[in-house]
């Protein structure tokens, strides 16, 4: 263990290091940068993934991994735009946008739970599916006229702080509590290590993770809310492909794919880096598919980095730990 | 309680009406323009900025390129911000999501800068003005003449589009549609419009479908390049070459194999290039005062002459060209 | 007499994983044709000295010398290479292949153009089981098969190399008396044809049954090295422990309270069928039987891990519900497992962790957990139980497998259950531990504790059982009582020779 | 005398077998067409590209171990192609196809050293490279766009040409097929992936060259995902950057689909065949039943739902006989933890 907390412990503070440095970097040479509104402009950027991080986390710190996020937010998207449509009260749209992604969630969380399937390949499905309802609901339209009011609370920010950024904090924090300091948390942790010992420890395995499904969904759907209104345009193909860029923050911000390991501090530290990044390059007309390299670079880098020390430490002392420990499930 | 639809009203432009245009001012030099494209390294839009980058040489201003690599609603906007952030003088875009981009715009200009669109319009109080390259309705009326004639009004016909929410083709399609219930065309139905998503294999794909759906299917129109050229792939090497009637919009360098070998007889298209250079010279007016936006303001867009803005702030390119297997080697792009 | 070149030794070798020192200049040879016993006490680096040998761990110093010249093992396949087979503590099989292809896994018998030959692996693992008297499918999964099964695979893959050299670390620990039995005859051929053996077990019995000589280690040190026969088991436990050894199976008799726990006609399709039986609160109840008797399986049944079919459980009179152990445990229940490494602990997780993982309702203060309340309770029963460990934050999976187990005990112990189910509460534990666990059960027992314990140990079960229930193929064939209870009367009844367990 | 594995291996392919015929005679009896020789050669067609890639993944996933830069390999490798046919007429096919796997396979060795040295779990290593790639792709087309004009028709012919009646690139991804399908079966080196991806730690300890084996699986899936490049573009001749763009999804659904568990040592080359047959049949008998195109997306997600769940009913079916069977005793939680993803 105290191998494993110095590992992370190291990783979050490179990544903080690695957040921290880029942020001087460009702050001292891409002009534009260090505006206030950029900075907001940037932490808005990453909104939506950091909304979809939040409970991915837990999802993927359980074993399991949920793909139908960003569907499920074009669903809820559309639906939204649909009852717009239809004359309801925004209010109440909110409402039962979030009971959408939650019956979304839920669909998943039943199919892999109840049915024992592996969640890659049913939140594969979803991912069709859900982006399909999509499209059934809303077709080809797009809903645009919002209310003022909800659309400045979208793009408005307290200071530099984007509103749906605060949001989204707050929510990280409760979560971060959660999985840090509580029992459901130890338990996600105990059966993202070993499901089969943690039910013998009488941990409701199937529960929790059914609960987690449900909760990503929910979390899509909020980050729907926000995307449409921050676009103020409702369509059923809103944030096609996002879920690898939820995904590839979770990662990089060192969670560990085979479940177990990882932290909330450190998949938010992530995401920053990324939209950092991301802002400075383009901001420095560095090319697109300069942003794809530097993406996968960190990617790579992000699990590189600790593991070339633990290689070097154990070069010294000399033991064979058997490799991919990683690869062990349960 | 609580807001419905019926509360919002659809806020007026804010086109700066203030700002009188001075049709002689002269073109300002070192005027910083960027061309923010759908999605970059398409090559559509690669020829169409070129042309743009050519014309702003020609006016001593500097020119550059930005973009998404994928198409997609929204990927735009944080590229809008980084434009403002960075003080351009003008943008000039081609909107994947008319709504989406407005926010943005309107911030860029607040900021003073201008906006042009092309190719594919934002909502009116998110520019100043838009770059037609040809009028929807020409275009969706055409493709069914052309078509038409072709087999000789008789017989199913299918539409292979690009995404469901181009706005840009479902505008022509329904001009399409409009164009058939024309008597003329009471022996021609359209049987369905099918979507290949801009991807090639999607549309290859769909046009198997097309034809094994449909087996007394007669013509296909596909109004996006990557369309055709798929469908024209899929039909030159099946038993469909040349009994299958096939337009839409298209490159030469695409369409020109299947041109030659019967596949297409003709098929449209405006030049990328010209319709990049106007939208450059219409910034560059904004920028230099000589136009604001209204309607009848003219400005003089390098070879290719005074342009007059039209209706709610769109300037014509002109006419599309017809290309088929004379005149297609004349031209490359 | 000259002695001939040791076929394997360790010259002064040592061996430390961050602050634990696990061998310190342990010195051993193994001759070609000795049955050489490594005894110490859990955690004392048998193991670690076992890996050391496999090349799964290279010294930090000393040498390891094959037929007399220095050798340095870069992995398992160069020990494999040089002629070593080694049987791990921990079973290391692959769950989706083939019993015989776990066996022959990068030896598999090969036909034309390298296709490899099924009938004739299938073939060489049925008669390496012939050999070692069990019943086993060769072509049936690993997925599945009972710890004790496990084993007997390990045993079948090492003898499979017919290796120069065989280690063995703890191969009985799962296995029943029969087993053992044909296991050492196994043992004993391949020594007279030339095979050095390293044997290491917590049964002293065994030891003195099969080992010529004996080597000792304590806390990573090298003790001794003796010739069995000039020793008697003190002695060893003496060399082993460092003080002289307390009672064995301290049982402290008990007047049985009223009835605890109820288990009428429980059936788990083709797995048991109609177990019925009570236990009384203070009572100690033995569930003996062979191997696959399905004696784990009834626990976990009863437990809620399993589902049963038909038939009933109720704890103090409350009928529990099929297949939940939360209930269960909220019903007064507590399962130590057979399989620690699976089912008893989250590896990766640190012992505090591991020991408050049942507890976690108990801890909380309002929403969260308090990191002191969860230590102060792992350092408690780390205490009571005397767990060798270095941090209570370091990962179980670095201890000592029995070690490990007082883990496993501590964090079930620690929820006060109304009934305790142990399966092999005492595998691979060593005997001042052995004793430890034993005085803590009969205690407990005496507290108002009613204990189900599933052993394969057959003088565990009759030195600490009040009440004794044999299984045989699913059915309980026997019950006896602690007065007439006999290893022949309990083998009797398990190996399914009715008549004599009446 | 076969074992359970092979025996439960085998149901799982009968399912998918089962849910491929039922697609075709449902979608045959409201249009006879889709059972015509000419449309069957077409499904063969559409499948043979994503088949070749799903081969190559489930060898891939047998190890625990997944590879989701294939699809940016396959359209690096088609762009390569398009361009060596472009500006050098009169190149040799055989040399552009060539290289093109060797260019595949560099790029396998670097996701094989990331894995298998650095010790990178495969989906952050190979999400990285699919980034990496995509990325070298863009930068090397440049909004450049290779058309079939540009590339020799005897190149393109490929796409079409029949032997027998049968196009060519079915028949390429059968021979792939064979080839892996037998080796995994009946290699030591093939079982010993599965040993692998079935517990790691003791694939070690039984002295099985892990690392390297790794390496070699990488560099073969590359390899294949070049040769599935060459394929593209003589299929689609209209070739940029985008190519492939989102393929690895579909592929690892294939697989998963074919009965490939996420969780390693499970499932065969032919199944991963076979669930990229039926995932390519769904789509194509969509467009056939003129079913509205919005709805396709959506219908297409079900399908691959039902498919995953029929073949995961068969499964559990077999299990529980042979619990009542053989006395065999895998505990209630074993399979699902099994089924857990890694
Ligand atoms: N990989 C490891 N990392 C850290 N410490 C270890 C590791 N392996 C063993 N140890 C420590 O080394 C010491 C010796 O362990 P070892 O497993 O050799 O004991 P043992 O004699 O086999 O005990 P048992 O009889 O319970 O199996 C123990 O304190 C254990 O905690
Ligand atoms: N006839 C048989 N056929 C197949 N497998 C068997 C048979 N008999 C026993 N087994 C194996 O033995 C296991 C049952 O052992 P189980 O642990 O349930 O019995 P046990 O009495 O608890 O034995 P142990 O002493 O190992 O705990 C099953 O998992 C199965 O793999
Ligand atoms: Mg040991
Ligand atoms: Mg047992």
């Amino acid at each position: 263990m105290s191998a494993l907390k110095s590992r992370l412990l190291s990783w979050e503070g490179a990544l903080l290091v690695l957040l921290i440095g880029s942020w001087l970097v460009a702050f001292a040479t891409v002009e534009g940068f260090s505006g206030t509104s950029n900075v907001s402009f940037l932490l808005l950027d990453v909104s939506e993934i950091a909304l979809m991080a939040i409970p991915l986390t837990l999802v993927v710190i359980t074993g399991e991994i949920d793909l139908s996020i960003a569907s499920t937010l074009g669903l809820t998207s559309a639906i939204i735009g649909k009852l717009w449509n239809a004359g309801l009260t925004i209010e109440s749209i909110f409402v039962i946008a979030l009971c959408v992604g939650a019956v979304c969630g839920l669909v998943n969380g039943l199919l892999v739970t109840r049915l024992g399937l592996p969640s890659l390949a049913v939140t594969i499905g979803t991912l069709a599916l859900y982006r399909g309802l999509a499209y059934v609901t809303l077709g080809d339209k797009a809903v645009a006229d919002f209310p003022a009011v909800y659309t400045g609370w979208a793009t408005g920010s307290v200071g530099p702080i984007p509103k749906p950024i605060l949001l989204a904090a707050v929510l990280a924090v409760i979560a971060g509590v959660i999985l840090h300091a509580t029992p459901y948390g130890r338990s996600v942790f105990a059966l993202g290590y070993n499901e089969e010992a943690a039910y013998f420890a009488g941990i409701r395995v199937k529960r929790i993770k059914l609960g987690l499904f449900v909760a990503s969904g929910v979390f899509a759907s909020l980050a729907a809310i926000v995307y449409t209104l921050r676009y103020s345009s409702a369509r059923a193909d809103n944030g096609t492909g996002l879920e690898l860029a939820v995904v590839a923050a979770v990662l990089l911000g060192g969670v560990s794919f085979f479940g177990g390991r990882g932290t909330l501090p450190g998949v938010l530290t992530g995401v920053l880096v990324f939209g950092v990044l991301r802002n400075a390059l383009i901001l420095a007309d560095v090319s697109n598919e300069v942003l794809n390299f530097v993406t996968g670079l960190l990617l790579i880098s992000s699990v590189l980095a600790p593991n070339l020390a633990t290689l070097v430490r154990n070069r010294r002392s000399r033991t064979l730990t058997p490799p991919l420990m990683e690869g062990n499930p349960s | 309680g609580g807001t419905t639809k019926d509360d919002t009203k659809t806020e007026a432009p804010v086109a700066n009406t203030s700002a009188t245009a001075d049709a002689g001012a002269p073109l300002k030099e070192g005027l910083k323009i960027a061309f923010l494209p759908k999605q970059i390294n398409n090559p559509y839009f690669t020829i169409a900025d070129k042309g743009g980058a050519e014309a702003v040489t020609a006016f001593k201003g500097e020119s550059k390129e930005v973009g998404p690599s994928d198409a997609s609603a929204s990927s735009q906007v944080s590229y809008i911000n980084t434009l403002t952030q960075q003080k351009q003088d003008v943008i000039v875009i081609s909107a994947n999501d008319s709504n989406a981009v407005v926010p943005a715009l309107k911030t860029a200009r607040a900021a003073g800068i201008k906006v042009v669109t092309y190719d594919s319009d934002a909502a009116p109080e998110g520019r100043d003005v838009f770059i037609n390259q040809a009028s929807p309705e020409d275009l969706g009326r055409t493709e069914v003449q052309v078509l038409a004639k072709q087999l000789d009004y008789k017989g199913k016909i299918a539409v292979l589009s690009a995404t469901p929410n181009a706005t840009n083709q479902n505008t022509w399609i329904d001009f399409m549609k409009d164009e058939l219930k024309k008597p003329e065309y009471k022996d021609m139905e359209l049987v369905k419009v099918a979507y290949g998503n801009d991807e090639d294999q999607k549309s290859f794909t769909e046009t198997q479908g097309l034809l094994k759906s449909y087996p007394d299917l007669k013509g296909i129109i596909s109004p996006t390049t990557v369309g055709i050229s798929a469908a024209a792939r899929y039909l030159s090497g099946s038993q469909y070459k040349g009994k299958v009637a096939l337009t839409g919009l298209g490159t030469p360098n695409q369409m020109r194999k299947f041109v030659k070998d019967g596949t297409v007889k003709e098929f449209e298209l405006w030049n990328p290039a010209d319709l990049g250079y106007l939208a450059a010279y219409a910034g560059g007016a904004l920028a230099s005062g000589q136009i604001t936006g209204k309607e009848g303001e003219k400005f003089t867009a390098g070879k290719l002459g005074e342009k007059t803005i039209g209706k709610d702030g769109v300037v014509l390119l002109g006419p599309p060209t017809v290309f088929n297997a004379d005149n297609i080697d004349s031209f490359d792009f | 007499m000259s002695e001939p070149t040791p076929v394997l030794a360790l010259v002064d070798v040592s061996k430390s994983f961050g602050a634990v020192r696990a061998l310190r200049g342990v010195h051993l040879d193994l001759f070609a044709g000795e049955i050489h016993a490594l005894a110490g006490e859990n955690g004392a680096g048998k193991s670690t000295l076992v890996k050391t040998f496999a090349g799964v761990h290279r010294p930090d110093g000393g040498r390891v010398l094959l037929n007399g010249e220095p050798v340095v093992f870069h992995g398992p396949a160069d020990a494999q290479h040089a002629g070593v087979a080694v049987i791990y503590q921990e079973p290391t099989l692959f769950p989706d292949l083939s019993v015989a292809e776990n066996i022959f896994m990068g030896r598999q018998p090969r036909g034309a153009f390298g296709r490899l030959d099924r009938s004739a692996m299938n073939a060489a693992a049925a008669e390496l089981f012939a050999r070692l008297g069990v019943v086993l499918d060769p072509s049936g999964p690993a997925r599945g098969l009972s710890i004790a099964d496990q084993q007997v695979v390990e045993i079948a893959k090492a003898i499979s190399r017919d290796a120069k050299i065989l280690i063995m670390d703890e191969p009985t620990a799962a296995l029943t008396g029969r087993e053992v039995q044909r296991l050492f005859t196994v043992a004993r051929t391949l020594a007279s044809e030339g095979c050095a053996l390293l044997f290491i077990s917590h049964r002293l019995e065994e030891i003195f049954a099969l080992c010529r000589r004996v080597t000792t280690l304590r806390d990573g040190a090298w003790i001794a090295t003796e010739t069995v026969a000039d020793l008697t088991e003190d002695d060893l436990v003496q060399r082993m422990v460092g003080r002289e050894l307390t009672e064995l199976y301290p049982k402290v008799d008990v007047k049985p309270g009223e009835v605890a726990l109820e288990v009428a006609r429980l059936t788990r399709e083709g797995v048991f069928t109609d177990v019925s039986f009570t236990v009384r609160r203070g009572e100690i109840v033995a569930l003996a039987g062979l191997v696959g008797a399905g004696r784990s399986e009834v626990a976990r049944a009863i437990f809620g891990v399993d589902r049963w079919d038909a038939g009933s459980v109720s704890v103090e009179g409350r009928p529990l519900r099929a297949g939940s152990p939360t209930t269960a445990m909220a019903a007064g229940l507590a399962l130590v497992p057979e399989d620690r490494r699976q089912q008893g602990l989250v590896m990766e997780l640190s012992i505090e962790r591991n020991m408050a993982v049942t507890g976690m309702k108990k801890l909380r203060r309002g929403p969260v957990i308090p990191a002191a309340a969860e230590r102060a309770l792992a350092a408690d029963w780390a205490a009571r139980l005397q767990l060798k460990y270095s941090r209570l934050s370091d990962a179980v999976g670095v201890l000592s497998g029995g070690n490990q187990q007082k883990v496993v005990l501590g964090k079930w112990l620690s929820t006060g259950p109304k009934v305790l189910i142990v399966d092999e509460p005492t595998r691979g534990i060593d005997v001042g531990t052995k004793a430890e666990v034993h005085r803590l059960l009969s205690n407990l027992a005496a507290e108002g504790l009613a204990v189900l314990m599933i052993s394969s140990d057959l003088p565990e079960v009759l030195g600490m059982a009040d009440r004794i229930l044999v299984m045989h193929e699913g059915r309980l064939t026997a019950e006896i009582a602690r007065s007439e209870a006999s290893e022949e009367k309990v083998m009797a009844a398990a190996t399914g020779r009715r008549g004599a367990a009446a | 005398m076969r074992g359970v594995i092979e025996r439960l291996g085998r149901v799982r392919e009968l399912g998918i077998v089962g849910a491929t015929v039922v697609l075709f005679l449902g979608t045959g009896l409201s249009n006879s067409g889709f059972l015509s020789i000419d449309s069957f050669r077409d499904i063969l067609l559409n499948t043979s590209i994503i088949g070749l890639l799903a081969i190559g993944q489930a060898m891939v996933i047998i190890t625990r171990n997944v590879d989701l830069s294939v699809s940016s390999i396959t359209g690096l490798s088609a762009f390569t192609a398009g361009v060596l046919l472009a500006d050098h007429k009169g190149l040799p096919i055989a040399v552009v196809v060539v290289a093109c796997v060797v260019l595949g396979a560099l790029w396998g060795v670097v996701n094989g050293a990331l894995v298998a040295y650095a010790r990178i779990p495969a989906l952050v290593a190979t999400l990285g490279t699919l980034y990496v790639i995509r990325g070298v792709d863009y930068w090397f087309a440049g909004g450049r766009q290779v058309n079939a004009a540009d590339m020799p028709s005897g190149f393109l012919s490929l796409g079409t040409a029949k032997i027998a009646g049968i196009p060519v690139l079915p028949l390429i991804t059968l021979v792939v097929l064979a080839a892996v399908g037998w080796g995994l079966a009946n290699f030591r080196s093939g079982r010993e992936l599965y040993a692998i991806g079935s517990n790691p730690d003791a694939a070690v300890l039984a002295g099985v060259p892990v690392a390297r084996r790794l390496l070699t699986v990488f560099v073969l899936n590359g390899a294949i995902a070049g040769l599935a490049g060459v394929l593209w573009a003589a299929r689609f001749g209209t070739l940029d950057a985008t190519v492939a763009t989102g393929k690895e999804l579909d592929v690892v659904a294939a697989a998963v689909v074919g009965g490939v568990a996420m969780s390693g040592g499970v499932g065969s080359a032919w199944g991963a065949a076979l669930g990229a047959l039926l995932l390519t049949s769904i789509s194509s008998a969509l467009a056939v039943l003129k079913v509205d195109s919005l709805a396709q997306y959506a219908i297409n997600g079900l399908l691959l739902l039902a498919a995953i769940i029929l073949d995961r009913l068969l499964a559990l079916r077999v299990a529980a006989r042979l619990r009542k069977k053989s006395r065999e005793r895998s505990t209630e939680t074993g399979p699902k933890v099994a089924e857990v993803l890694g």
